[in-house]
């Protein structure tokens, strides 16, 4: 019994070792993939994007439209994500296993969710260019859809993370199914689910390098704009500010993160 | 010449970087494509033409389609591909990052010379917008400013560089835009050169931004909306002229059959060479892959050159002697100047 | 207890952590709401403009169709994608594992933490497509380049949702290994590990899908094929709504899959060992 | 007597293993003081969980105030809950929150949704709350995060949270299990002043036999998932003790009893 | 008899606020029985967690086997806590393992990295794990994941992977809070068994008084970070009790003892 116990575990880790062993084979034969060519290739990338990605006086005199394209950024990013979070905590409260009203309505929340983080940002673009043109309003309809989607998913997620247990004593209390939601789980799950939106937050500013090309504004649109001509110091400017952003937005965030948590 | 040389291989299509002339690939041939010819409906045009370099050289060819042009720029110039099909301007800058990217052959025009290898640049505007880009009498690109333009992608040669380049030209000799650079082109706003600018990321699409009206001026070229649209009115190819979309057009144009367009600014532009990164390949070696592009016996296939009425789907349509014609790299001289 | 009833009580004490939680939120909500205003609306009939959406998403779904590839093609190219991604998905998950304990405060040191989030946040802050084109360059076109270029975003996905987990753990079962005289990696993964795996199977397959969605534009990119060529060339050059309707499909069966597979795999872990 | 609560037939299946109650019966008059002993795994916190329908029982009929509350609908389960109150072997706290909002949240079952969303409390609620920790010693922790407080401290605020309901039955579930003597004494006392002057009837889950025995108007023997002793403390045996534990004479803590300090 | 453990001048602070011990002295020999009694908060499990080095104490020395272990570096103080085995108030088990996985995770202090890591265990250390099981009555829930036991049976696990740690010293935090008297006798009697046969040395914080005073060799009394009492359990008071636990005569659970069952 005891021998078996052991040997069964292990005998089933290896299963699951070989059977992933398996799919990465099969993954490498259908890609040509090669891991030595890839680890020979780090060295070498990182000497060219050394050599090529960097910043000259010339490109500085950008600095002042990069900035100003900086700030629509943040602007729809912040923008879609927060009205992103308000649909998809609603939608995660439909889709948690803890707060759902029945798994009719969970399957359909997930269902949702799954749909709009799975149609590609160049389908996005290519609706939405067609009706809403190239205005800012596309740029935030294309990282809404995709914002909403994430959140609901990471939203769920925290939600059966953080309020297992006390959503149970309100129950026992005879407190009605929205009352539990706002004093136990938001209480208990807001702290992970900000630290989620500033991440969002943070990633739409770099999706706005997509998002630049189907907007025709933003600091993505600036990238694009030197990439494409192919004047890479320009272009590394934008990507040094987008990187000091980011890591100021992370900074907040991990803030916020260890204060509230 | 000598195929005994091909044993003396260097590994691969990527390490090889000397110009001695014993450095050939032993494996196979690399060609990279531009976006605009990485369809997997034009994957027969691309075999047709990967042939033609397996028949010259005896070696096998791998084709590399990519969607980011800076990719296929780049990867040409640093030698990991052999040989790329690339837009003139592509072309310059891949040489101006390295000077052993060059070209090899050109499409000819009609001539079946190098004199005509060119297609070109228009501007378009709504026919029943038109009468507003007279100058006088002539049609003139002087009231662009201010509109709403599209233009394909900034690193297209018709679609962006030879007519931003015009347009600059143009307005620089005026006091208001002395200073006007083809940047400030890049992006409208109430105080820039236009009040809106649109990309449509593909010649066709730039066409469908002034069909749909968002955009009143539209940059694309001739040849790469040739299939889609008949010629109404004007002397063909020039300032006036006016076009109809065809009724049986193909996407993404079926949308708007009849809808009919007037060019108000034509500016020729070189064609595109095939290129090759002479780093890699030995000139022997180049020189039979020319030879196999030049010869009479590829410019009658009709995978390579397509007739009118054929129903394969290529890269280069056939109406009188087209044909590759070799080319130098000054060739490419005037177009360099305009950058 | 009179220092409370005296007055009225509040039930709210302003702590650190509420003004902290509040001042984000009111500042979230006032960005949001000065971007309305600021934004170019160019004009546009934003009801009339999405009755429109909506209209083509009607016309994507229901009247999708094979024009360019045919369904056997593209469920190799389909696979392609997939194959890319579950390479990115795995080396990014193995490399991100131990960066992920680095990174967390409670099994790491807090410059050793705070040193791997601010690496893997740089990281992250560079658009993909400039990875992939400096792996591009350096690698040549291929899965080479699509792979490693986007492992680097899968990585620093990866350790910021792991180490985020393994901060969740209750800090008791650590302590009760430590008190025996467990060995660091004896604890991550005797006790850190088997806990909170089903997080990590959570996120991992979370991040997968999100590759896949990477790898459809980055595959094509890169030279290295999968279902974005058709997805390009659908949307770039045809204009072809309805194929993108299909290739749309395609992207949702395997997503919904994934989802399936990771549903099924962590029901399974919170029965058995 | 009134009874106010009548367990008939109960039966409680996990799965298709595990029958946690089988076949349980027994009522619990008005006021009166109960305690459930029986070993570890004997079904205690689940007959306490079927009695406000936390978890349903698989089989039997569950008569509160007379009604069968195994057929009440959502609206009529909540309005039960609000008349049971509930304290918990772990506390489930909602750790972020003050100690005062989780006192408050033994409302919640009273109110609107909407005052409930906000967190409306009457000034009245809001000093009955702080009455309730100033009797059970939290006194200085009123505006303590709950995560900051010790396990005994933690249960305390479980325990006000159940009395803020005005509850007609008091469900405890270990109330005193991880609490130091002098707390375990002044809850207990608190519990029986409850069910003595206002009458509430209160069911608790023990492990400390002689608590029970000096507390309860009843004592409820459980083992393996059935009623195997129900009466008088007075009444009951070591020998029933010992069988209700299945344990030899000897072998349990309480023997030790009558041996004591100083 | 040798002194294995002292406790010199010992304080912790927690930030700026909290003094939770302050200038605590005592020493403990070899296979002595110690428990800690004291109120909820008055820093038991502060002083118990100082002696394995789980915090770091901020003033004073801890000598154990005659060497000072504040002074100890990493792998001195893990070899320290292979010597020490520890059984917390709330169990601490990795609940997706199995009891038996988690019992043996008390060997590992005692492997090599890469066997810890791939949990290889000998053939004998199963074999005394599974005899442990059965010690504390869990042998059937020897391949049972430990979030489907009770919280008693939990608790036991806990024991167990204290124990075939073959420690020197046995610190328990509440060993007993989540258990029930029949187990609670066995546990209490098997700590006994192992520092009376075995020499082991056992330090318990208990809630239970009448417990404390039954088994100990010796009873330290704590409140508010202070060590109020330190003597042989017959020599306590009443009146000493209830100054440990700042309560009034007639307050505390134990002035109930006496009376009992049937
Ligand atoms: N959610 C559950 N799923 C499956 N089995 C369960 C569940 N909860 C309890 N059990 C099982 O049901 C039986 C009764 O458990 P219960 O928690 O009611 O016991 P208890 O008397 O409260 O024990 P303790 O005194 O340790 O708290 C046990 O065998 C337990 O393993
Ligand atoms: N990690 C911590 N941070 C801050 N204060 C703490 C921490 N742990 C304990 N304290 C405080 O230190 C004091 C002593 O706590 P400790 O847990 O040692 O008490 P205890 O005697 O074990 O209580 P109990 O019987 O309730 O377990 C308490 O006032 C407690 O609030
Ligand atoms: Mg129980
Ligand atoms: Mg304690």
């Amino acid at each position: 019994m005891q021998d078996k116990f052991f040997l069964k575990k292990r005998l089933k880790s290896s299963i699951i070792l070989f059977v992933v062993l398996l799919v990465t084979y099969g993954a490498i034969i259908m890609t040509e993939f090669s891991l030595i060519k890839g680890l020979a290739s780090i060295p070498k990338a990182f000497e060219w994007g050394v050599t090529n990605f960097f910043p000259t006086t010339k490109s500085l005199e950008r600095l002042p439209n990069i900035l100003n394209k900086l700030f629509e950024t943040i602007l729809v990013s912040i923008g879609a994500t927060t009205v992103a979070a308000i649909f998809a905590l609603a939608f995660a409260i439909m889709g948690s296993a803890t707060t759902r009203v029945n798994s009719f309505l969970s399957g359909m929340a997930r269902g949702f969710a799954t749909l709009f983080r799975n149609i590609d940002i160049a389908v996005w673009s290519m609706i939405l260019l067609f009706t809403f043109g190239q205005s800012a309003l596309t740029g935030f309809f294309a990282l809404f859809f995709v914002s909403f989607g994430f959140l609901t998913r990471a939203f769920i997620e925290v939600i059966d993370e953080a309020s297992g247990s006390s959503v149970e004593a309100l129950q026992a209390t005879g407190a009605p199914y929205l009352t539990t939601i706002f004093q136990s789980v938001i209480p208990a799950s807001l702290p992970m689910m900000l630290s989620w939106v500033l991440f969002v937050a943070e990633t739409n500013i770099r999706s706005a390098t997509l998002i630049g090309i189907l907007t025709g504004t933003g600091i993505g649109f600036a990238f694009d704009l030197y990439y494409k001509s192919m004047n890479y110091n320009a272009a590394s400017l934008v990507v040094i500010v987008i990187v000091l952003t980011i890591l100021l937005i992370e900074y907040i965030s991990n803030y916020v993160r260890r204060v509230i948590l | 010449t000598s195929t005994s040389k091909e044993s003396s291989a260097s590994s691969g299509t990527t390490e090889t970087k000397s110009k001695t002339e014993t450095s050939k690939p032993a494996g196979p041939i690399t060609i990279v494509w531009y976006p605009n010819e990485s369809g997997s409906d034009l994957a027969d045009a691309r075999d047709a033409l990967g042939e033609i370099v397996t028949n010259a050289t005896g070696l096998e060819v791998v084709h590399r389609t990519t969607t980011d042009y800076n990719i296929a720029i780049e990867t040409i110039a640093s030698g990991n591909a052999d040989l790329a099909f690339m837009g003139p301007i592509g072309y310059i800058e891949a040489n101006k990052k390295n000077s052993a990217v060059l070209p090899m052959v050109v499409p000819s025009g009609q001539s079946g010379t190098v004199d005509d290898a060119l297609y070109h640049a228009w501007l378009g505007v709504k026919k029943e917008n038109a009468e507003s880009y007279k100058n006088g009498s002539d049609f003139s690109i002087e009231n662009i400013q201010g509109k709403k333009m599209s233009f394909v992608s900034t690193s297209s040669a018709s679609g962006f560089v030879v007519p931003g380049n015009s347009i600059v030209g143009y307005f620089s000799q005026k006091e208001q835009w002395k200073d006007l650079i083809a940047e400030d082109l890049l992006e409208g706003g109430s105080n820039m050169f236009f009040s809106e600018v649109a990309y449509g990321n593909s010649h066709q699409g730039s066409l469908v931004n002034l069909l749909m009206n968002r955009s009143d001026i539209a940059a694309f070229c001739d040849s790469c909306v040739n299939n889609y649209i008949e010629h109404v009115d004007g002397e063909e190819n020039r300032p006036g002229a006016v076009y109809r979309i065809r009724d049986d057009a193909d996407e993404p144009l079926n949308g708007f059959p009849g809808e009919e367009f007037t060019i108000i600014s034509v500016t020729p532009v070189l064609n595109a060479p095939f290129v090759v990164n002479t780093n890699n390949l030995n000139a022997d070696m180049i020189e039979k892959i020319i030879v196999g592009f030049t010869s009479d016996e590829v410019a009658n296939n009709p995978s390579v050159f397509v007739p009118k009425d054929s129903e394969f789907k290529g890269l280069f349509s056939k109406r009188a002697d087209e044909r590759f014609v070799r080319v130098e790299d000054a060739w490419f001289n005037p177009l360099r100047d305009l950058q | 207890m009179e220092q409370y009833l005296s007055k009225p009580i509040k039930v709210k004490k302003l702590t650190k952590a509420t003004l902290v939680i509040r001042a984000t939120l009111l500042s979230l909500l006032l960005i949001t709401i000065y971007g309305f205003y600021f934004y170019d609306y160019k004009g546009i009939n934003i009801i009339e403009a999405g009755l429109a959406t909506l209209a083509n998403f009607k016309i994507m779904f229901t009247e999708a169709h094979f024009n360019h590839f045919t369904f056997t093609e593209g469920v190799y190219v389909a696979t392609v994608t997939l194959s890319l991604a579950v390479l990115t998905t795995l080396f990014g998950a193995i490399i991100a594992l131990f960066l992920g304990l680095l990174a967390a405060q409670n099994l790491s040191t807090p410059a050793v933490a705070n040193a791997v989030k601010s690496v893997v946040a740089v990281v992250r802050a560079v658009p993909t497509v400039l990875w992939v084109l400096i792996f591009a360059i350096a690698a040549g076109l291929g899965s080479v380049a699509a792979v490693v270029g986007m492992t680097f975003h899968s990585v620093s996905y990866l350790v910021k949702a792991y180490s985020e987990s393994f901060e969740e753990l209750d800090e008791g079962v650590i302590e009760a290994l430590r008190a025996s005289g467990a060995s660091w990696w004896q604890i991550v993964f005797q006790a850190v590990i088997p806990s909170t795996m089903s997080y990590l199977i959570s996120w991992t397959f979370l991040r997968f899908e999100i590759n896949f969605g990477v790898a459809i534009a980055m595959g094509a990119a890169a030279a290295a094929g999968g279902i974005g060529f058709e997805l390009f060339m659908a949307s770039a050059f045809y204009y072809d709504i309805r194929e993108l309707g299909t290739i749309t499909y395609f992207v949702l069966f395997i997503a919904i899959m994934l989802e399936v597979i990771a549903t099924k795999i962590k029901s399974k872990l919170r029965t058995t060992h | 007597m009134k009874t106010l609560l009548d367990v008939k037939n109960v039966s409680k299946r996990y799965g298709q293993e595990t029958l946690a109650l089988s076949n349980v019966n027994f009522s619990v008059n008005e006021g009166e003081f109960v305690s459930i002993i029986g070993p570890s795994g004997a079904g205690k916190s689940t007959l306490l969980r079927c009695i406000n329908r936390m978890i349903d029982a698989t089989d039997g009929e569950i008569h509160f105030e007379n009604e069968d509350i195994l057929k009440y609908n959502k609206r009529e389960m909540r309005r039960l809950r609000t008349k049971v109150g509930m304290i918990f072997q772990h506390y489930n706290l909602v750790n972020r929150l003050s100690v005062i909002e989780n006192v408050l949240h033994g409302r919640l079952g009273y109110k609107s949704t909407i005052a409930g969303i906000l967190g409306l409390y009457s000034e009245e609620e809001k000093r009955q709350a702080i009455k309730l920790l100033g009797l059970l010693g939290l006194e200085e922790q009123v505006y303590k995060r709950c995560d900051q407080l010790s396990g005994g401290q933690k249960q305390r605020v479980g325990i006000a949270r159940a009395l803020i309901q005005d509850p007609k039955i008091l469900l405890c579930d270990e109330p005193i299990a991880s609490l130091d003597p002098n707390a375990s004494k002044i809850i207990m006392d608190y519990l029986q002043t409850v069910s003595k002057t206002m009458g509430i009837t209160v069911i608790v889950n023990l492990h400390q036999v002689d608590v029970a025995l000096n507390y309860s108007d009843r004592i409820i023997g459980v083992s393996k998932g059935q009623i195997v002793y129900d009466g008088y403390p007075k009444d009951i045996t070591t020998n029933q003790i010992h069988s209700i534990y299945g344990s030899e004479a000897g072998d349990l803590m309480i023997d030790l009893g009558g041996r004591n300090a100083g």
